[in-house]
């Protein structure tokens, strides 16, 4: 059984202006990659990727994007959020060579990946993009770990000047690595298109109600569950997600093109 | 193939329609599209019932709209759909890849049941279900189907208009039981579905409110089993037209359950939450081991032998 | 003893009724004689209510009446009881034993119950449990259970007899439990006690039958408590009566459910198969544990919370 | 969870014109002296002891008093009846010197315990009474383990004439040993009147409907369960149980006076 817990916030984290993390006690198995249904009572339940595992903590770093974001940015230390999870796969970091990839709170979800590789000693690269300087955030968690970060914003505030997928094409010439990424999903796409040799995972979003593979409302090309058998596809998954980087289906399953 | 006489039959036949196994995606678990309901299918349903279609777009409830359950699972949805406009691409599909389908639909009134269905038809589904038992959709589902002279007249307008086959699906939530089912049988249906999911409600100790945004949702899952038998078996106690049974049902004995109870199939729908997608071939495959050791040939020899 | 204003009460009151704790013996568990009762209340139980006692002696149904299933359990012992005028020397022990006593009953005409309930009155109970939703007795329980207009008038003409505080027990197998509830409160009852076990039944699929003699039994015990919750909460936000909880309560976590879902009380039947005899004081001291975790000082204040 | 299981009658034998036994598989842990819930289906369902307790085999043994056991009577190999159980304590073997006293069928109660004493090499003795030659049963078996077998007749057409709790008297003499009765409840109510200073066990019969505890049907003295805290009573409880001997209720609840 994988019921709701209550959380209390234990620590709050701002990163920026637009995003927060906030930490809660969590001493369960959780993989990078992994999220949980976050219940913000009276308001929603949310899906909120794992952006710190640590011994006995957890936490989610979100952006203040609507209604349920925005009540979460309000939260103080001591309020209390209901979470479910951890649900999907998570990352399979099955290379040595790996350049993660993130763009915008997607980040947040590959921060966990990016630590495990880093314990593991693996060879890493990051390159993350953001509108503008402003909107940067984990510049520092990542750049204590590694030299081999690479910042792009669209409007050249800091960084390189353009967006994340340029840069990519710039820095990424190896083919023996594997591309990890999480970010806008048109972003992504380009990615995918850019790097279509490469091993390659992308951690895909969409709407979701139940989280563990039963409502349907978050399927994917042939009936792939973003919620149990994603969020994390890698190429020959991807190649066959007609969808991916196309179109989603909204809360009442109508299709709707980026 | 018929080796040494092993041969173990499970097709199933509701009225006219006839499937390869009695196993049926019950409606609104991952069937919203068609290359999901062509997952299922592929995974060994003999027959999927798709979500439940209205006239228009629906959001449904906003989430929570799910809650594990220590013995179960609960859900308010809100019966979220595309429209019946969108779905018929779904349909199509479903129709282009030779699966047999069964529309849900519904309505408020008895002309929104007949677009519906009228529709349903021509895109092209092998049989309609009502959806006349939602515990927790305001103005529809339960609401309609609790009334055994509005479901009468419902039913018989339908019959008088669509030709495919109509089952109906109700809910256990009802003082009367049988007057029901009778109304349905009088009004000419093909077959009735029971059980929905039943009302219930998981308050959360520490928020101290009720977990799910709609409040009240729905009970399904291996709690509400023995409820879904006892309705089938009254259910067939009184009527002639043939039952399906849904509520509970994860593995080969619960399917053979609820035939001898008087079922000529079954829908499956958390099941797959507990065993996964492939639940359906499990299932057959259960079932089949279960008949070949108790020395069963044929799986419809078995429906209501709990009542001789 | 107040020790540093550690105090946490968990006095209930039901109307007019004051124990000690919230947890009431549910009635047709181990109280078919006072010995039996006393056991139970002093392993905590802060009130008793009796079987459901007849005018006529009963032996119920035929074996098997009870069945174990995965989630909870089965029965339909079929109301057998001693007759009122035995059960006289029962309720007069448990009296002196100083016992708060709830007098079930069960009848099949106004006339029954006011017989059944003068005697239960000169016996000396302290108050009144209607039993009108059995779910598996003909002629008796949810049979009249599920009839607003006979229940009202039943009720009210018990009113108009007797002066201790009245109980009406329902059934959650109703198509409209608002309606049932509000009859109640207008009929001048004294509180409503929800659910009763729920209509079910279980079939051997080597013997191709169902296991009871009955046929349909009631279901209780874990599976049924959201459906109980959710009946508490929906009566809670129609009536102004209190209403005492049960169905599937087995630790205080659930008791807690119930009063914030609305219920003043709760009673414990099926409980005592998996927790023991002692459910009560282990609730009771779970329901204090998790009030000082939690800072409430009075479980009183935690009624009916889940609507604010 | 304890649930009902369907077994096949595997083997029967007829141990007198009145008493017959019935074997099925049954590979888990019974103690002697507990009982199962036997169904037989269309007809009842009722309490019987085990009587045989093997490797993989139990066995019921029991006298064709009326419906259920007739129809059980009448039950050949590969018939099928229901079982649930076992219930209930069992007898306590907490003596090296016991002396089993039963009568008529009460017998097959105490058989395992007789055969799981003789096991662990105690000192025992078993007199059993019936009320003529032609009720014999068990005899053979236990003849086979000891010599301390002791029967009585009322008629006097085998063994003993008299009835057992006279038997008894002349037999057991010394104050150390523990008695194990089942049998009649009147006679087992003599015997611990006649031997109120020894160690003394005994198992009684109730009308039984749950027989786990809840439905109260089986209550006895101060609301012992004799399907759970019995059917094995020790002096101590019976002491407390003024109910022994003297009346049970009915299904209906009504005492009835013995
Ligand atoms: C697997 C997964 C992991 C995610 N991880 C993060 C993360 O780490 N950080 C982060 O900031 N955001 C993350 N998101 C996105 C996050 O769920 C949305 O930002 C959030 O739901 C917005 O809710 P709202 O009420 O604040 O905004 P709303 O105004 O309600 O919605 C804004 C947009 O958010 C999306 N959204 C709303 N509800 C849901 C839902 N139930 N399921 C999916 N999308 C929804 C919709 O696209 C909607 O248009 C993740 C989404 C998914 C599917
Ligand atoms: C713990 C226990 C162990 C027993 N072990 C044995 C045994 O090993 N061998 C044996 O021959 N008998 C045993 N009995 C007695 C046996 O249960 C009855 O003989 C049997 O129930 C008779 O059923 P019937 O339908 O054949 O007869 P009926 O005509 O229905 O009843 C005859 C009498 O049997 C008793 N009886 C009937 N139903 C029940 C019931 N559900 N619970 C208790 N008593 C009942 C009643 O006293 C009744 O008056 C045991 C009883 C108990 C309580
Ligand atoms: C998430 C979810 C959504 C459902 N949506 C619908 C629906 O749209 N229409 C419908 O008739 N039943 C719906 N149901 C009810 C199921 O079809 C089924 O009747 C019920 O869940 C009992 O069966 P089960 O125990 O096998 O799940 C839904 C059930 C669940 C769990
Ligand atoms: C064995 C048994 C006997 C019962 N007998 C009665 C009865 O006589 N009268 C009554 O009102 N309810 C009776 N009930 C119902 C319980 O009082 C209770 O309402 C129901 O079991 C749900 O609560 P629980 O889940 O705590 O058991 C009986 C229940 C059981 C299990
Ligand atoms: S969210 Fe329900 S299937 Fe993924
Ligand atoms: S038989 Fe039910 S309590 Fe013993």
């Amino acid at each position: 059984m994988n019921s709701l817990k209550i959380k209390e916030i234990i620590k709050i984290k701002k990163e920026n202006q637009y995003v927060k993390t906030i930490f809660f006690k969590y001493d369960e198995n959780i993989k990078p990659g992994q999220f949980f249904m976050i219940w913000i009572p009276n308001v929603d339940e949310i899906p909120m990727s794992v952006s710190y595992i640590k011994r006995n903590i957890a936490a989610i770093t979100f952006r203040d994007v609507g209604d349920a974001t925005n009540k979460l940015f309000n939260f103080k230390i001591g309020d209390k959020i209901g979470i479910r999870g951890p649900y999907g796969n998570g990352f399979k970091l099955n290379r040595e060579k790996i350049i993660f990839i993130g763009g915008g709170t997607g980040i947040a979800t590959l921060a966990p990946a990016i630590e495990n590789a880093y314990k593991k000693k693996f060879n890493i690269k990051i390159i993350i993009g953001f509108k503008n300087k402003n909107e940067l955030f984990f510049d520092k968690r990542f750049g204590k770990l590694i030299n081999n970060l690479y910042i792009s914003t669209n409007d050249g505030s800091i960084g390189y000047h353009g967006n994340v997928t340029d840069l990519a094409k710039e820095i990424i010439k190896d083919e023996d690595c594997l591309i990890i990424t999480c970010g806008p999903e048109i972003m992504m796409k380009k990615l995918f298109e850019l790097f279509n040799t490469y091993q390659f995972q992308a951690s895909l979003e969409r709407y979701m109600k139940c989280a563990v593979g039963i409502c349907g409302q978050c399927c994917v090309g042939h009936g792939l569950r973003v919620c149990l058998e994603g969020p994390v596809f890698d190429a020959t998954m991807l190649k066959n997600i007609k969808d991916f980087g196309k179109y989603k289906r909204n809360e009442s399953g109508n299709i709707k093109y980026f | 193939m018929v080796f040494g006489g092993n041969l173990i039959d499970i097709s199933a036949k509701i009225g006219s329609i006839k499937i390869k196994n009695p196993t049926i995606l019950a409606s609104g678990i991952m069937d919203q599209d068609a290359e999901s309901i062509k997952r299922v299918f592929e995974n060994g349903a003999g027959s999927i019932v798709t979500k439940s279609i209205g006239l228009k777009p629906k959001k449904g409830y906003l989430n929570p709209t799910f809650v594990e359950l220590e013995h179960g699972i609960l859900n308010a949805m809100g019966l979220p759909n595309p429209g019946i406009n969108d779905f018929k691409q779904e349909i199509v599909k479903i129709k282009k890849y030779g699966i047999p389908v069964i529309g849900s639909i519904f309505g408020s009134t008895s002309k929104e049941f007949i677009d519906l269905a009228l529709k349903m038809q021509k895109f092209g589904v092998d049989a309609l279900e009502l959806n006349m038992s939602c515990p927790h959709a305001k103005g529809y589902g339960l609401e309609i189907g609790s009334d055994p002279d509005l479901v009468y007249n419902i039913i018989s307008n339908l019959k008088n208009t669509v030709k495919i086959p109509i089952f109906v699906k109700i809910s256990s939530n009802l003082t009367d039981i049988i007057k029901l089912a009778k109304a349905i049988e009088d009004s000419k249906a093909d077959g009735i579905v029971a059980i929905n999911s039943i009302k219930a409600m998981k308050i959360d100790l520490t928020i101290r409110k009720p977990i799910l945004s709609n409040k009240i949702g729905g009970y399904s899952g291996k709690a509400i089993k023995p409820i879904g038998i006892r309705c089938v078996y009254e259910i067939s106690e009184n009527v002639e037209i043939p039952i399906i049974g849904v509520g509970g049902i994860t593995n080969g004995k619960d399917a053979i359950e609820y035939i001898m109870a008087g079922a000529s199939a079954v829908q499956i729908g958390t099941g797959m939450y507990y065993r996964g997608i492939d639940i359906f071939n499990k299932i057959c495959i259960e079932i089949k081991d279960w008949m070949e050791n108790n020395n069963y040939k044929k799986l419809s020899d078995l429906i209501g032998v709990a009542h001789i």
